[in-house]
């Protein structure tokens, strides 16, 4: 790191901080301070501003080398008797070199944001879906219907840039599309049309969505339904809305399934992608399932090209064991499972391991706080900022380059990772 | 080091050279000439065995999006095919839609140096090439897919002029590092997101009022005027239709003598004859195609069994929906470039359109007299998974195998057929052809698929063996770029092939249209779009080979 | 030999292999299963214009029917399982569906589990509301009709049977050979696994092979008629006025010789005091049925 | 002969693959034969003899003692025999068994009898989540035979259910009866949410009506005297269970659902 750098202004950034992967935002970059300049946010921001604190790893909280470190990783990764990998907080590369080592030694693997990936994966592993994505909901969309979650609290720039733009390449009056919720109301004005014409909200708690969406299922499909209201929600209101979903030309269902947080909330997503196929009989719909920020899609892609499963899978028989329930890194942790927990969190200070029994390793962004010292913690560079990489949007489509914006020394989780496998 | 392959029979049909005693002789990774002083390092005895250059898959779904969602949708498939870690190969998992790296390994097992992902979407191709970079052993290349793409039909209905769609071609293929252009169901992925569900070849897309017959005429001239090799790979309209067949005559027809390729032909290929409404038109198609010197096809045979099928055409994957077994599938609208739809299906001999399907690619292999333009597919996974090839190789060569196959399917679509009086079997010079020097030449691969003084040493030796299947299944060696990585049907050492690409001309005034439309309506920036050289490279292990164009590009 | 101033003929009935079943008919109360049950019986005297031969065997306590009700259990039987299913269909369609408050089960195993559809096929009445239940290994349907479910087990049993055994009662008079043919009735609806399948289980019109006219393959069995004594060759001696039989079903040979014999003995208790002359029985010759009733051994 | 005993020397911190200790994978086998056999137990190699201490003979009856919510896969795929289980049983209990008796005298962890066709499963305790489920990706749970809790069972009970029974003498969690395609749940206590959530047929048997009631995705069609509940009522007398027990009803509430998707599930409510 060297503070005479004159700063240096790069434009087209793309963010790995948030699943829809922004790409236009300009930063200048100043020794190894970076400040976002346009187009930032609340999370972007916190994202890319963080500031470098540490630099060394340490072992047992005493400063080490780099080759120390890892060296130590690969003795417990050795005695171990079930290594779990979690958190994979990380972009491609990184995510390869902990599928390497995970084939190598035997363990575990699950990402930090599972808990709410999941909830899809089980929904296409069951009965799959039909999506869409940015730039065709940007283009296209002529109803929006929110389910369950407050997207502009965690992708704070959607309804700005898939929404509300200002041109759809097929000549539709921007203000004339609908926004819907469904559950939560929206924290802000986002979702609010150019023409101030405000989202329309049916409101119920997170409890009742499940069966909210069954009975909006069956009215879509024409099923007599008895019941008047449901979660607080008027029938007659979900009516209306059935018959909406019918005359859209191309409706779009959205979800973040990190916000519709409780459980089996699978069952209400695969309702709503069930329903979106029976529209599709004579028109036009699709689901977009918000998420995957900080290599939460990344690594399951990975995982599953290089091992046909996504996250949650085992490798201590000698061949991928996938089973999203038992290979769960809290229920493995509570229950004393792992002996060695490798914690990646290339991305997010406040993403820390859980507290466990195992020996636990960080590979964390510097500047992580730590209740306990870890056994290990080695400070890696933020993909995207200290090293060029790769990262999948939340559609799984789309991936963006991550560039090298300053030269912070920082290893790349991969190189450490890399490292330890081959130690091994 | 100097290695000399002794005494082999060599099927080198790139030089004519048809079960002829050679010797071989490999340095750094090339096919060489015997030292002039004799000095050898190495000497494998080949004699009696058969060589073929690395056989070369033309058209495989091996990366990228579609397949990934088929391996993420399937846990169950791959449940009864998970494959051991070895001291020296990662663990993963086989049949339908296998792990990336059991697909280089398998691949190589088979004699195989090299597979072609024909469906590229531009703006997945970044995954696509992640993908292929986690394959290993085998070379590979993808085709990038246009004609669904708004940009490309904005230009068409704007009648913008052919330089500047062959501009836009050049811009596709170079920037998604891409080695051929491929079309899937020309502007239907897009007229699907208009809510049309078909699109014949003169149908109007509703908002553009672009024809699929245009867009064939428009991409096709631009891979023809700008001298890429590989003919516009096309993916017809109408696929699975019953009736289709007449579409796929006319597109043959409509190609006006400019070399197109038609991809998985037999699922263009049916008739509506008889009580199903559902009859074979391989005849009609193959006498088209020895009649149109310009057209080469890949069968696209299907095999029995459960598979997936995972394509760009949502439009007809969607109208397939209702077949998928087990009952689960994916339709996607992608990015205002195209689509993809994953359904898996389980192909049954008692089904009459299934055993008639299985009927109709064998005829065509059979019915098409030049073995240079037409290749052996099964539209991985598609039709069957890749590692069916063996057992399809044995059905060609063997008639009384084929027939025995043939007279345990439904009795109907065996009466449907005249596949028992074709008595044609193929040899296996003609295989080496299908398999290696035509698939070469047909995807512009300069130094691959022969055994030349200067080729690349993939290198391919077998036992002759009676049994085809087993020939085929577990070749003695093979050699990749010159090493040996395949011994006995084992892999023994893991490589990792090369990306070609091709890198055609084209002049930078259409960055201009292209930014403004990825400002104003995309949600990626043109730069990040593109995909540098480095990133092929990736860390390290990947690299770009890039493949001469045809003389007489015109840019 | 005599009983009881009755003579039983040296002969023998000849039956023939049939393939049966029985059912379970039960209702609200047994008035509605007896419906529902002589419906599904009825015209089902003769298989061979009939195309079964069915009867009531007999009521059902409620705790012998598997649902708790009162019930009726109904023998059936054609030449083959594959009439068999078709008759059986038929009826239970037409005559147990129908009538109110009814369900159907199967009252027999099948040799070997085969089985033939009894609900299985009633149950696409159901529109597609039908509903499948497992329960003990057996599958049942439950049908949406008006009057709330029909429940019908999926498959009936099928066994092999005897059908056609017979014994003629020589009376008197008329109303002494119905007498006796009562009484005979009255004893074999006791004995399980037998059905008499001719209305009240007694038939005047016996038949010969054969026929004058040739569309006919049987015709009545004019050694037998009282009134054509001096016209034919007659079977009959001066004082028998009338000649009545009693055909018997059962599920084996066993069940028919246990059904002859009592019914045999019921006849013969009425005594030729009471115009009872004779006991014979049909044959045609030994040479069609592989079972022989000899009525002197049944009897002896 | 006495039971060939599994006796769990020490509990164990990874999970135990016990999938190979079934009689059908250990007729013939002596008892050294068996100690000898690799087990999977994280990722260090281990034997039957390391995780067990081993005796008896007849593997007709094997007995686990000492169990723990660890051991795994007990009863794989069996087909007949027993297995009695003294202490907690851990995930996939009785997994594609096809006959036999296990019996747990503790409680089980998830996936008890998952995608089991035959045989019968008693539960002298709790069960976890997705009792008679289906794995991810597969489309068919239990297809047959017979599961009954003394206890509690966690979520999605009979989740993708294709056939048989599974009583519970407790209460049911939430999304008792998920996406259930066919057969029967019957539960003597209480239920949790969602109760029948994307069902598509089959029947939930509740013998007190749910505390939070019957919700918008079911319609009601009325109350009934359903003439099959007493045919159910007899099989249920001949199990050992406190369905036994019950005196048995026909009149019922039924209501039907999940109205989103075909709706031919049935939720029936004792009157």
């Amino acid at each position: 790191m060297t503070q005479n750098n004159a700063a240096k202004i790069w434009h087209e950034v793309a963010s790995p901080f948030c699943g829809i992967a922004s790409d236009d935002l300009t930063i200048e970059v100043n020794g190894s301070t970076v400040k976002i300049l346009e187009n930032g946010d609340a999370i972007t921001q916190a994202g890319f501003e963080t500031p470098i604190t540490d630099t060394q790893p340490r072992i047992q909280g005493k400063p080490a080398s780099l080759a120390e470190a890892v060296e130590h990783i690969a003795n417990l990764f050795r005695h171990s008797q079930q290594p779990l990998i979690g958190g994979l907080g990380t972009d491609l590369n990184g995510a390869r070199a902990a599928l390497a080592l995970a084939d190598k030694s035997g363990a575990i693997v699950d990402s930090q944001y599972s808990k709410a990936a999941f909830r899809n994966i089980l929904v296409l592993q069951d009965t799959g879906y039909m999506t869409t994505t940015l730039t065709e909901v940007r283009n296209r969309v002529d109803l929006l219907v929110v389910i369950g979650s407050d997207i502009e609290a965690t992708f704070p720039r959607f309804f700005e840039r898939m929404v509300w733009n200002d041109e759809s390449m097929f000549g539709q009056e921007i203000e004339s599309r609908q926004v819907v919720f469904i559950g939560k109301a929206p924290s802000g004005d986002a979702s609010t049309s150019p023409g101030g014409r405000k989202a329309k909200v049916l409101g119920c708690a997170d409890a009742d969505l499940p069966e909210v969406l069954s009975v909006l299922r069956a009215l879509v499909k024409g099923k007599q339904v008895q019941a008047s209201e449901v979660g607080g929600i008027q029938v007659a209101e979900l009516q209306r809305l059935a018959e909406q979903l019918l005359e859209a030309k191309y409706s779009v269902l959205s979800w973040s399934a990190g916000q519709l947080d409780y459980d089996h909330a699978e069952a209400t997503i695969q309702t709503v992608c069930e329903m979106i196929k029976e529209l599709n009989a004579t028109t036009r719909s699709n689901g977009l399932p918000l998420g995957g920020k900080e290599g939460d899609t990344t690594v399951n892609a990975v995982a599953s090209w290089q091992t046909g499963y996504p996250m949650r899978t085992s490798f201590h028989r000698r061949f991928p064991d996938y089973d999203p329930f038992i290979n769960e890194t809290q229920r493995i942790l509570n229950n004393n499972e792992a002996d060695v927990l490798l914690w990646v969190s290339s991305f997010n200070v406040a993403v820390t391991p859980p507290q466990s029994n195992a020996s636990t390793v960080v590979l964390g962004r510097s500047g992580m706080q730590f209740e306990t010292e870890p056994e290990v913690f080695i400070p890696v560079g933020v993909p995207g900022i200290d090293h060029e990489g790769r990262t999948f949007r939340t559609d799984s489509v789309v991936s963006v380059p991550l560039r090298k914006l300053r030269d912070s020394g920082l290893p790349s989780v991969f190189d450490v990772l890399t490292a330890v496998e081959q130690a091994l | 080091m100097l290695l000399k392959l002794t005494g082999g029979r060599i099927f080198d049909p790139a030089h004519d050279m048809n079960n002829v005693v050679r010797d071989i002789y490999v340095r750094d990774g090339r096919i060489v000439d015997a030292p002039s002083d004799g000095k050898v390092d190495q000497e494998i005895d080949v004699r009696g065995k058969v060589i073929m250059a690395g056989a070369i898959d033309m058209h495989t779904h091996i990366g990228g999006g579609k397949v990934n969602i088929a391996r993420t949708m399937l846990p169950e498939d791959h449940a009864e095919a998970v494959v051991e870690r070895t001291e020296l190969l990662r663990s993963g998992c086989g049949h339908a839609a296998p792990s990336t790296l059991t697909t280089g390994y398998r691949y190589a097992e088979m004699g195989y140096t090299a597979g072609f992902e024909p469906a590229v979407l531009p703006i997945n191709a970044r995954q696509a090439h992640m993908e292929m970079h986690d394959t290993p052993i085998i070379d590979k290349g993808g085709y990038a897919m246009l004609g669904s793409d708004d940009f490309l039909l904005r230009m068409m209905a704007a009648n913008a002029d052919q330089e500047a769609i062959n501009n836009y071609v050049a811009w596709i293929l170079t920037h998604t590092q891409a080695v051929g252009l491929k079309v899937v169901n020309p502007g239907g992925i897009n007229a699907f997101k208009f809510n049309q569900r078909k699109l014949d070849l003169d149908e109007k897309n509703i908002y553009y009022g672009v024809t699929p017959r245009d867009i064939l005429h428009r991409l096709s001239t631009a891979v023809t005027e700008l001298g890429v090799p590989h003919p516009l790979h096309v993916h017809g309209c109408n696929l699975g239709v019953p009736g289709n067949m007449n579409t796929t005559l006319d597109t043959i027809q409509g190609a006006e003598g400019l070399p197109m390729h038609l991809t998985h032909i037999q699922f263009h290929s049916y008739g509506t004859e008889g009580d199903f409404k559902f009859s074979s038109g391989a005849a009609q198609i193959a006498e088209a195609i020895n009649k149109h010197k310009n057209i080469t096809v890949d069968v696209g045979q299907i095999l029995f069994g459960q598979t997936v099928t995972a394509s760009g055409d949502n439009m007809r994957q969607f109208a397939g929906s209702p077949h998928a077994h087990p009952n689960k599938w994916v339709c996607m609208d992608i990015e205002c470039d195209a689509g993809c739809g994953v359904v898996p299906f389980k192909y049954k001999d008692q089904s009459f359109v299934n055993a008639l399907q299985w009927m109709i690619g064998l005829e065509t292999f059979l019915m098409v007299d030049d073995p240079w333009r037409i290749f052996l597919t099964t539209d991985h996974p598609n039709g069957a998974p890749f590692t069916s090839y063996p057992h399809l190789i044995k059905l060609l060569m063997d008639k009384s195998f084929r027939n025995d196959m043939l007279s345990t399917l439904h009795p109907e679509a065996q009466n449907a057929t005249h596949l028992a009086s074709l008595d044609r079997e193929y040899s296996l010079y003609e295989i080496a052809i299908m398999t290696r020097a035509g698939a070469a030449k047909l995807v512009g691969l300069a130094d691959r698929g022969h055994l030349g003084v200067g080729a690349a040493a993939d290198i391919t030796i077998y036992t002759d063996n009676a049994d085809r299947e087993v020939m085929f299944s577990k070749p003695d060696y093979v050699f990749k770029d010159g090493q040996l990585v395949v011994k006995n049907g084992e892999v023994v050492k893991v490589t990792w092939g090369t990306t070609h690409v091709v890198k055609p001309e084209y002049d930078a005034s259409i960055e201009k249209p292209l930014q403004e439309y990825f400002d104003k309506y995309h949600t990626m920036k043109m730069g990040n779009f593109k995909i540098s050289n480095d990133e092929i490279a990736d860390d390290g292990r990947g690299s770009l080979t890039i493949q001469p164009l045809r003389q007489g590009g015109k840019l | 030999m005599i009983i009881n101033g009755v003579s039983i003929d040296p002969t023998f009935a000849e039956a023939f292999p049939m393939k049966g079943t029985r059912v379970i008919i039960t209702a609200q109360n047994l008035q509605w299963a007896m419906n529902s049950a002589q419906a599904f019986t009825g015209f089902a005297t003769s298989v061979i214009a009939c195309g079964c031969e069915a009867a009531i065997e007999r009521t059902l306590d409620p705790t012998e029917t598997p649902d708790g009700r009162p019930g009726v259990a109904c023998l059936i039987f054609a030449m083959g399982a594959k009439g068999l299913a078709k008759q059986v269909e038929t009826r239970a369609g037409q005559c147990v569906l129908t009538s109110p408050t009814s369900a159907l089960f199967s009252g027999i195993q099948g040799e070997d589990g085969k089985d033939i559809p009894l609900g299985k096929n009633l149950r696409f009445f159901g529109d597609g509301f039908q509903i499948s239940k497992m329960i003990g290994g057996k599958r049942y349907w439950r049908i949406p009709v008006m009057d709330g479910e029909f429940l019908t087990e999926e498959n009936t049993g099928v066994v092999s049977a005897v059908g056609g055994g017979n014994f003629l009662i020589l009376a008197e008079s008329q109303p002494q050979a119905l007498a006796a043919c009562e009484a005979a009735i009255e004893a074999m609806k006791k004995v399980p696994n037998v059905i008499m399948p001719f209305p009240g289980g007694v038939v005047r019109s016996g038949s010969k092979v054969g026929s004058k006219y040739k569309a006919l393959n049987a015709s009545t069995n004019d050694a037998f008629c009282p009134t054509l004594k001096g016209q034919t060759k007659s079977e009959l001696s001066p004082e028998v006025e009338s000649v009545m039989e009693i055909v018997i079903d059962g599920l084996s040979k066993e069940d028919i010789d246990e059904a002859m014999r009592v019914g045999i003995e019921a006849a013969c208790a009425l005594g030729a005091e009471n115009g009872i002359r004779r006991i014979s029985a049909g044959n045609y010759g030994g040479k069609l049925g592989p079972f022989h009733f000899h009525l002197q051994e049944i009897m002896a | 002969m006495s039971a060939l005993t599994f006796k769990l020397i020490f509990e164990r911190a990874q999970r135990v693959d016990c999938s190979p200790l079934t009689k059908d994978k250990l007729e013939g086998k002596t008892v050294a034969e068996i100690a000898a056999l690799p087990l999977v137990a994280g990722r260090q190699p281990v034997t039957a003899g390391d995780v067990f201490e081993i005796s008896g003979d007849d593997c007709r009856h094997i007995v686990f003692e000492n169990s723990s919510d660890k051991l795994d896969f007990i009863g794989h795929g069996m087909s007949d025999g027993e297995i009695t289980i003294h202490g907690a049983a851990g995930a996939y209990l009785g997994q594609f068994m096809t006959g036999g008796q296990i019996t747990v005298n503790g409680s089980s962890d998830i996936y008890t009898g998952c995608e089991m066709k035959g045989g019968q499963i008693k539960i002298n305790g709790n069960a976890g989540d997705f009792v008679g489920a289906a794995r991810p990706g597969y489309k068919n749970g239990m297809t047959g035979g017979t599961i009954i809790i003394s206890g509690n069972t966690g979520a999605r009970t009979g989740d993708h259910m294709r056939r048989g029974m599974i009583l519970i003498e407790g209460d049911a969690g939430d999304y008792c009866g998920s996406r259930m395609v066919s057969g029967t749940i019957a539960v003597l206590g209480g239920v949790g949410r969602h109760l029948g959530y994307a069902m598509k047929r089959g029947t939930l048997l509740l013998n007190q009506a749910p505390a939070q009631g019957i919700s918008a995705n079911f319609n009601d069609c009325g109350s009934h005297t359903l003439a099959f509940l007493p045919l159910l009522f007899a099989e249920f007398a001949k199990l050992d269970s406190g369905f036994a027990k019950v005196s048995p009803f026909s009149r019922v509430q039924r209501y039907a659902g999940d109205i989103g998707g075909i709706g031919m599930g049935e939720i029936l409510v004792r009157l």
